[in-house]
């Protein structure tokens, strides 16, 4: 266990390296910060672009840049933002807090509420809850996470007036971005958790189980779930890491400050120090949850050998 | 006495006037800052922290009179060494980080003469500086406050002389001001001032349905988003003439458009009173040249090409455009509105037997590559704000030869024109070139010139006394909320 | 006898299940008395394990339709009860022992937990008590390190190892009736006796009643009371045990008793031989096929298959940085050679490591040290080519023929596969008639080919992995087990297929088996295994004649007699059950052997 | 009856349904130009127009005077397009490197399952930008970017599932017949874990459907003048509290097309599981 720890470590470092040196040079081929100061109507020169330049450094060679960054992250300094020189840890500090949390409530939501809907559907196939829990799940993937989230403030924040609109304040505010969230997770995960389900109830332990006179909540949650959990949580460990670099939508429609308006805000402005920050970050998080989904197969299922 | 709460549709990360050129950092900062001059929403000129000044060595000089017992919000009293660390810093090395100093080049330096009066000694005659000293990088800042506490603390806790003072700023979230009690013109109404950055339309729209936000600041509020203002009974819609013009620009070096006929026909095939009437609501004007009416160097008389789809075909087939060709129009994939108006525009074309395809550009690579690289298809989104309300400040910048926004056009006549106007201190004179260039631009085709947009804004019925600027520039000393 | 006769326990009425439209029970009944045992036997595939199931309703979860009749338990009608009510009953008051261990035990919990649920729900025990009576559970089956083994999962346990914990978790909450489907089928003899008794014991003192499935008809004479004799999913005969086997009725019943293989029936001959075989034509038994000898092992020739030395071992337990404290010695320097044409058997106790040689033959599993070659060249020397093609010339047929069979293939795909791999047959009508060809030697019909391996009954999915083997045209055949699921009649059957396949075409098995009568009646030579060492290797005639070591013996005693009135002497064995876990370091004593005999070698006692 | 070696079963109402429903649609898609010519046509005078007011305009118009059910209609073809071509490239993709991965496990699985973590540590506005920004926008390269985006979720989802199903008695016993990888691959694997993947991808279709819009957001070269449903969607955004039709129909059009997709999906899922039901 140590020794795949630490070879995991090691790996998780050519990750970061590599995906930091990906994104940083990419990003550099599809724009110039410096001529994006200059939107909202200055008029510029050449002289005032190389200025700036000068002035956050993208005037030097690529890889000067590049290991100027290795360089301050090992001292957990990323550096400041090209909009505004805010340290981009503090901005980052704030953001990795509110998605993480968001995405949490979310994936818990949605796991509450697929696990038992998708057992549900998987042991009364082809009848009419089955149908149902299939159709109804179906809605929430054919509308976008926007309308969704549009309809919701409309009929919770400005008709009933019950919860807040947008922000980030107390539990009241996560209701809605996080169940927008959960809706769509959902709908994905009925279905999987239906499918696995299926391919598990056939098995014949789940009959012995049945034999031994268990419960048929037991039986199912307990002997058939967890042989088909590896898709699941596969899936939910892919979704996890989707939540936390990817709900920009929501995110904006909720006036959430997380890492996904961050991530979004420091690519239109082409802000490579938050947007290196953000992709380091994340890029450890999904290393770290995939690491924990690759153990996670390891104690649900011990045939597999965790190597 | 009471609380307003504004939504801004962007954080400008910092607020130190010579890091930015976002309108969003003049709608918050225009209560914090202010600079020598100031220009009010009836866009006139008047005495700022200088009470008065005057023109010397012909225009190379300007001698200011500065407001005695002013004070910042840290107690800091305001005088000329103010005035002159201000320029200092925006002309040295600070300012040389940020995009701010390029619009103050003009000035060589500040001398103090005593402690309420100040000289601004020019390199060369800047007819609109006066202008610019009413905004943005020009705001007077507080000497020993960023000498004590450093440039990146005053960043993120900027002090100024305005009528509220600075309380929090939490990024990405909004920033808190109160009013600040010993302020010059008198205390501010209000107590408290919030403003939350909601970059979602819809959202901002939300908020301020449900009585969290007083007012919308533009540009945020959707044409299309107008009739539900309008229908709820607390709410209303303020709308001004802004800055904002929008144009779609030709490629005048190659293809079919490099033949003004060609981009007069294309022109006179769209119908630009409809297109404002309808997919802007009439929330617009149409303009002939690149610039809103209220712009120096507007002129009332130019009136635009007429829409006349049979001369346009019969341009077109003068030179000898077959029906059926087809042209690329290129946007910017995040403005919602021209989504709307390009295609109204291709469906124009069309009837004149002109067939356009739109390509939507991610904002930065449309600005980065594709205009000043002059890799555009036959025609692209041109967008201006020109805060300054000065024709120069776009013209030069869109027709000059070798400007970034300008790829294609090289033309003696017009380079000399809109060089000879900008020593000019003469107004009248100025403004004549500066109608001379419209008239010449709008005779060369050079762009099909669309509209002017309001700015819109969103305000809740209990807010009185609130006059909409056209440049976002929202001072809120009178305003008063029920 | 009928005068005193109490209500019964179980009463089967007039059953009748269809799968679709197939009828595979039909008009069943018989009843089961408290404290007795009803033995059912008969033909594989005739519908035993169906009706099991039937009582229990899990059939309903397989789609079987109840067509008709009642089963009446106490005084419900279980056919009527729904799956809330059966819930109390299963487990608690009716347990059932499935027949394929493998499948039946759930992969991804541990052994403990896995009785321990039976425990804390019925008997309403706390964990660490309930984990308490496990361990006693496993130790009364006689599993080693009963402590360890709560810890461990299904798939690092044998396939009699398995069968055992079926039963203790069966036996746990002392149901009032055991359904026992084959319950020993992977028990070598001394460990099935014990089981046995065990069961007979529980029976007296609980009254339980039982129902036995099985095809050994040595265990139906010692444990049953009843016998009820199945053919084609019909009730054709039942009667009192002694009854049935002094004076069979129908005639199937004939031609299965006439198949019962008898230990020391072949005292004094020299090789094996296959013997006619007893089928119904027309409802009649009659003798078919001859008598041969089968003097098919060729021992001059270079041994087919050479295994020396063989050391296998699992790691059982890690410190945190990875360094491996115990280890399980399942193989200890075991060493033999299989000669063309010759059948060595490999007997042993369940758990002694015979699968593992078996697998670690096929390269299933890696052998920690030791030379195994084929054809006279070492594994280690093979090139990628020659792998392959031994991969085609030895053939393992799996313990476990569900686990072993791909749920989502029809069976035909799964015969044909060896075809199709190494181009044995060519044209997908040519490889569907060789398909067909396998499944009716095998005593399965060319229909079977569509069907998936769990539409199969035990019997038949086991003989479809014998077919599956024999596909691949292959030298020498691993056979796992492979009978131990099939009536006495098909398994005649087969073994005349493996001789006559051996005649033909010089075939070698190693033959891994608890039965040890027909053991005596397949093999050339024999091995007997213990704890992981061979204990004595000889003819087997040396084997079963002149056994000398202490554990041949102890297995020949305990082999049950298919006669009802003989007389049972069954020694318990008793004490420490040996614990193959060990310290890394303190590993088992490798015992020297000794040949007293010409060809037999036994283990001098350490 | 003599049985067949196909299970597939056309006569389920899950067939039947989904077959109709995915044919009627993309029938409607591919014959637009005929039923509905002109859908691009901008009338300002007719704008937004409720639905069911003018039998011109059944659905209603859109803020350009469009009729929404032409044009509707005439946005599946991209919308189709784009949706099924850019999961099946990631299907294919994910799948193989997923079953390589898990199978092989070692040194390839190491390697794959890092480029799966940078691939999902790239946030998709960033590849978007990036990606679209270095070669250029088309319809090509939307759907490359889809399926680059994507093939990590089928990897992952695969690779998960082989580790537990390669230690499994029947994939043993496989090899030992000598069965080559590949086909122990494709035949005994792929059957036994397609389950899941089959669900996501008839889910995924609708997701990038929407994707697709959110490209065009982003200022990926799609000409907006060419309908499709996610575009619909996204226009219709801001008119959700006063014209509600502008994006509720193109909705509803994403909604048909996954039920029949999921109706096909789920009846292909119990097509090749035979386990739990009986071979006539
Ligand atoms: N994967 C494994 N991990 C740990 N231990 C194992 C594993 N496989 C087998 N064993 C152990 O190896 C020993 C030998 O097992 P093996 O399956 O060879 O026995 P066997 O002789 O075939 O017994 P049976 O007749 O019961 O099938 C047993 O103690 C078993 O617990
Ligand atoms: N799920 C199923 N679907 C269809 N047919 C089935 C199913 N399960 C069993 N069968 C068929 O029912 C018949 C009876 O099977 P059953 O398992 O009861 O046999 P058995 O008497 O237990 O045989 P064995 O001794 O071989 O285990 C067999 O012919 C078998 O093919
Ligand atoms: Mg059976
Ligand atoms: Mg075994
Ligand atoms: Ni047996």
């Amino acid at each position: 266990m140590a020794g795949f720890l630490v070879k995991r470590f090691l790996q998780a470092i050519f990750v970061v390296i590599a995906i930091t040196l990906l994104v940083s040079f990419a990003i550099r081929l599809t724009g110039d910060p410096a001529v994006t100061m200059f939107q909202g109507g200055g008029s510029m020169t050449e002289d005032d672009l190389a200025r700036i330049r000068a002035a956050l450094g993208t005037d030097k060679p690529f890889l000067v840049q590049y290991s100027d960054f290795l360089k301050g992250m090992l001292t957990l300094d990323f550096g400041r933002s090209f909009v505004g020189g805010t340290q981009v840890s503090t901005l980052i500090g704030k953001a990795v807090p509110a998605t993480l949390m968001l995405a949490f409530v979310s994936m818990a939501v949605s796991i509450a509420l697929s696990i038992p809907l998708g057992i549900m559907a998987a042991t009364r196939k082809g009848k009419g809850v089955d149908q149902a829990i299939r159709i109804f799940s179906l809605i929430g993937l054919s509308f976008p996470n926007f309308w969704l989230a549009t309809m919701l403030v409309l009929l919770f924040s400005i008709t009933f007036n019950l919860l807040p609109p947008s922000g980030m304040g107390g539990i009241q505010s996560y209701i809605m971005p996080a169940f927008t969230m959960a809706v769509i997770l959902t709908a994905t995960n009925v279905r999987l958790v239906r499918t696995a389900m299926l391919d598990t109830l056939q098995s014949q332990y789940v009959m012995v189980a049945r034999a031994k006179g268990l419960s048929e909540s037991k039986v199912l949650y307990k002997h058939a779930l967890r042989n088909c959990a590896i898709p699941l949580i596969t899936y939910f460990g892919l979704q996890f890491g989707g939540l936390l670099g990817g709900i920009v939508v929501i995110e904006r429609v909720f006036n959430w400050p997380g890492l996904g308006t961050l991530a979004f805000d420091a690519v239109a402005a082409r802000d490579y120090p938050v947007l290196q920050a953000v992709i380091t970050v994340l890029s450890l998080m999904i290393v770290g949850i995939n690491l924990l989904v690759d153990i996670a197969y390891g104690l649900v299922d011990p045939r597999i050998r965790t190597e | 006495e009471g609380k307003l709460t504004l939504s801004s549709s962007q954080d400008p990360g910092s607020w130190d006037p010579i890091d930015t050129f976002l309108v969003a950092w003049a709608a918050v900062s225009t209560n914090i800052f202010e600079g020598l001059t100031y220009r009010g929403p009836d866009m006139e000129l008047v005495p700022g922290l200088a009470e008065s000044w005057e023109e010397l060595d012909e225009g190379k000089r300007i001698r200011f009179k500065l407001r005695q017992n002013v004070s910042f919000h840290n107690g800091e009293p305001f005088n000329a060494e103010a005035v002159k660390y201000t320029f200092d810093r925006l002309l040295g090395e600070e300012g040389a980080k940020g995009p701010q100093r390029s619009n103050y080049v003009a000035v060589e330096s500040v001398e103090v003469i005593d402690d309420y009066t100040v000289d601004m000694k020019l390199s060369t005659p800047d007819p609109v500086l006066l202008t610019k000293l009413a905004g943005y990088g020009a705001m007077i800042v507080p000497p020993k406050y960023i000498e004590e506490k450093g440039e990146d603390f005053f960043n993120l806790n900027p002090v100024g002389t305005g009528p509220f003072k600075f309380v929090s700023y939490e990024p990405k979230v909004g920033i808190k001001l109160e009013a600040f009690q010993d302020y010059w013109g008198g205390a501010p109404k209000l107590s408290e001032l919030e403003y939350r950055f909601i970059t979602e339309p819809a959202t901002a729209v939300a908020e301020l349905q449900a009585g969290r936000v007083d007012i919308v600041i533009p540009p945020i509020i959707p044409i299309g988003m107008i009739p539900v203002i309008d229908a709820d009974p607390n709410l209303e819609v303020v709308s001004v003439p802004g800055p904002t013009v929008d144009a779609l620009r030709f490629n005048t070096r190659d293809g079919i458009t490099a033949d003004p006929k060609v981009r007069k026909a294309i022109i006179m095939a769209v119908d630009r009173k409809t297109i404002v009437d309808s997919i802007l609501a009439g929330q617009g004007a149409e303009i002939a040249t690149f610039q809103s009416a209220l712009s120096f160097g507007h002129d009332e008389e130019l009136a635009p090409l007429p829409y006349d789809p049979e001369a346009s075909k019969k341009l077109l087939k003068e030179a000898g455009v077959e029906p059926g060709e087809s042209l690329q129009i290129d946007i910017r994939g995040n403005d919602a509105t021209m989504n709307e108006v390009a295609q109204v525009v291709a469906s124009y074309l069309q009837m004149v037997g002109l067939n356009a395809t739109i390509k939507p550009y991610e904002t930065n690579v449309l600005l980065n590559d594709i205009i000043p690289q002059g890799k555009t298809g036959a025609m692209f989104q041109q967008k201006w704000g020109g805060w300054t309300f000065d024709y120069d400040n776009t013209a030069y910048s869109m027709y000059h030869s070798g400007e970034k926004w300008n790829p294609y056009e090289k033309d003696e006549t017009l380079d000399k024109l809109l060089e000879s106007q900008r020593p000019l201190t003469d107004r009248a004179e100025r403004e004549r070139i500066l109608k001379e260039i419209g008239a010449y631009v709008a005779d060369r085709a050079l762009e099909l010139p669309l509209y002017n947009t309001n700015a819109i804004y969103g305000v809740s019925k209990r807010v009185n006394n609130f006059i909409a600027p056209p440049d976002n520039r929202l001072k809120l000393d009178d305003v008063t909320v029920e | 006898m009928t005068i005193k006769q109490a209500k019964p326990l179980l009463a089967v009425e007039g059953l009748s299940v269809e799968f679709g439209n197939s009828r595979v029970v039909d008009d069943l009944s018989f009843v089961v008395q408290p404290g007795k045992t009803v033995a059912i036997v008969g033909e594989s595939g005739s519908g035993k394990s169906v009706t099991s199931l039937s009582i229990m309703r899990l059939a309903d979860t397989m789609g079987a339709k109840f067509a008709a009749g009642r089963i009446v338990f106490g005084d419900r009608d279980l056919l009527k009860a729904s799956q809330k009510e059966m819930r109390t009953i299963r487990g608690k008051e009716i347990a059932m022992i499935f027949q394929e261990p493998m499948t039946s035990l759930n992969p991804v919990f541990t052994i403990g937990d896995q009785i321990c649920e039976v425990l804390m729900l019925h008997e309403k025990m706390g964990k660490a008590a309930a984990m308490a009576e496990a361990r006693r559970l496993l130790d009364m089956v006689r599993l080693p390190d009963s402590e360890q083994l709560l810890k461990r999962y299904p798939h690092q346990l044998s396939g009699g190892m398995r069968q055992r914990v079926m039963i203790a978790m069966a036996l746990a909450c002392r149901p009032m009736l055991l359904i026992a489907d084959e319950p020993t089928t992977a028990l070598d003899v001394t460990i099935q006796a014990q089981i046995l008794t065990i069961m007979r014991e529980l029976q007296k003192d609980l009254g339980m009643g039982m129902v036995f499935i099985t095809h050994d008809m040595g265990v139906v004479a010692e444990m049953a009371d009843e016998v009820v004799v199945m053919w084609k999913g019909k009730k054709v005969e039942q009667g009192p045990v002694s009854q049935i086997f002094a004076d069979p009725q129908h005639p199937y019943t004939r031609t299965l008793l006439a198949a019962v293989p008898r230990l020391g029936s072949m005292t004094g001959e020299e090789f094996p031989k296959r013997l006619p075989l007893t089928v119904l034509e027309n409802d009649v038994p009659t003798v078919v096929g001859e008598e041969r000898v089968q003097d098919t092992a060729r021992y001059n020739d270079v041994p087919l298959l050479s295994v020396k030395d063989l050391f296998v071992r699992f790691d059982m337990r890690k410190t945190m940085l990875g360094k491996v404290t115990h280890r399980l010695s399942a193989v200890s320097k075991a060493g033999f050679d299989i000669y063309p044409g010759e059948t060595l058997a490999l007997v042993g106790e369940s758990g002694s490591g015979k699968s593992t040689i078996g697998r670690t033959i096929q390269q299933l599993q890696t052998a920690h040290l030791g030379e195994i070659s084929f054809n006279g060249r070492s594994y280690s020397a093979m090139s990628a080519a020659d792998r392959f093609r031994m991969r085609q010339e030895v053939q393992y047929i799996f313990q476990d023929p569900f686990a072993s069979l791909d749920p989502r293939k029809t069976v035909g795909f799964s015969i044909a596969e060896p075809i199709n791999t190494h181009g044995l047959v060519s044209g997908g009508k040519a490889v569907r008639r060789r398909v067909d060809e396998l499944l009716e030697r095998v005593g399965l019909s060319s229909a079977h080919a569509d069907r998936y391996p769990h539409e199969f009954s035990g019997g038949q999915r086991q003989r479809i992995c014998i077919a599956r083997a024999l596909a691949s045209d292959p030298k020498l055949i691993i056979a796992d087990e492979a009978l131990s699921a099939l009536d006495v009649s098909i398994q005649a059957q087969i073994i005349n297929l493996f001789m006559d396949l051996q005649a033909e075409r010089g075939l070698a098995y190693l033959f891994i088996s608890h039965d040890m009568a027909v053991v005596e009646k397949m093999s050339h030579r024999v091995a007997v295994l213990y704890l992981g060492q061979i204990m004595e290797m000889g003819s087997r005639r040396q084997i079963f004649e002149t056994p000398r070591h202490a554990y041949t013996r102890r297995l020949l005693s305990a082999v049950p007699v298919a006669d009802p009135s003989a007389e049972r002497n069954v020694t318990l064995m008793e004490g420490e059950i040996p614990n193959p876990v060990r310290r890394v370091g303190d590993e088992p004593a490798i015992l020297a052997h000794e040949e007293i005999d010409p060809g037999h070698f036994v283990a001098k006692s350490a | 009856m003599a049985a067949t070696t196909s299970s597939f079963r056309f006569k389920s109402l899950e067939f039947i349904l989904g077959a109709s429903l995915t044919v009627l649609i993309c029938g409607a898609v591919l014959l637009s130009d005929v039923l509905f010519p002109g859908a691009e046509k901008v009338n300002l005078l007719s704008r937004l127009v409720p639905p069911l007011t003018d039998i011109q305009h059944v659905f209603g118009t859109d803020p350009l005077g469009r009729d929404v059910l032409a044009r509707v209609v005439a946005g599946g073809k991209i919308s189709l397009l784009v949706g099924f071509t850019s999961v099946f490239g990631a299907v294919i993709f994910g799948v193989f490197i997923g079953l390589v991965a898990g199978y092989y496990r070692g040194f390839w699985d190491m390697l794959l399952m890092r480029f799966a973590d940078l691939q999902l540590a790239m946030p998709f506005i960033l590849l978007a930008i990036t990606f679209i920004a270095i070669v250029g926008g088309s319809l090509t390269n939307t759907i490359i970017l889809l399926i680059v985006s994507q093939w990590v979720q089928y990897a992952r989802l695969v690779r998960g599932s082989v580790l537990t199903l390669r230690e499994r008695e029947f994939i043993l016993s496989a090899q030992a017949i000598g069965v080559p990888d590949w086909r122990i691959i494709l035949q005994h694997l792929l059957p036994n874990l397609i389950g899941p993947v089959i669900v996501l991808m008839t889910l995924n279709v609708a997701n990038n459907i929407l994707l697709e819009s959110s490209l065009t957001f982003l200022g990926l070269g799609v000409d907006p003048t060419i309908p499709s449903w996610g575009g619909m969607l996204a226009d219709g955004r801001t008119y959700l509290q006063t014209a509600w039709w502008v994006s509720v129909f193109p909705g509803l059009a994403i909604l048909l097309t996954v039920l029949g997709l999921n109706l096909l999906g789920d009846w292909l899922r119990d097509s090749l599981d035979p386990t739990g039901r009986t071979t006539g």
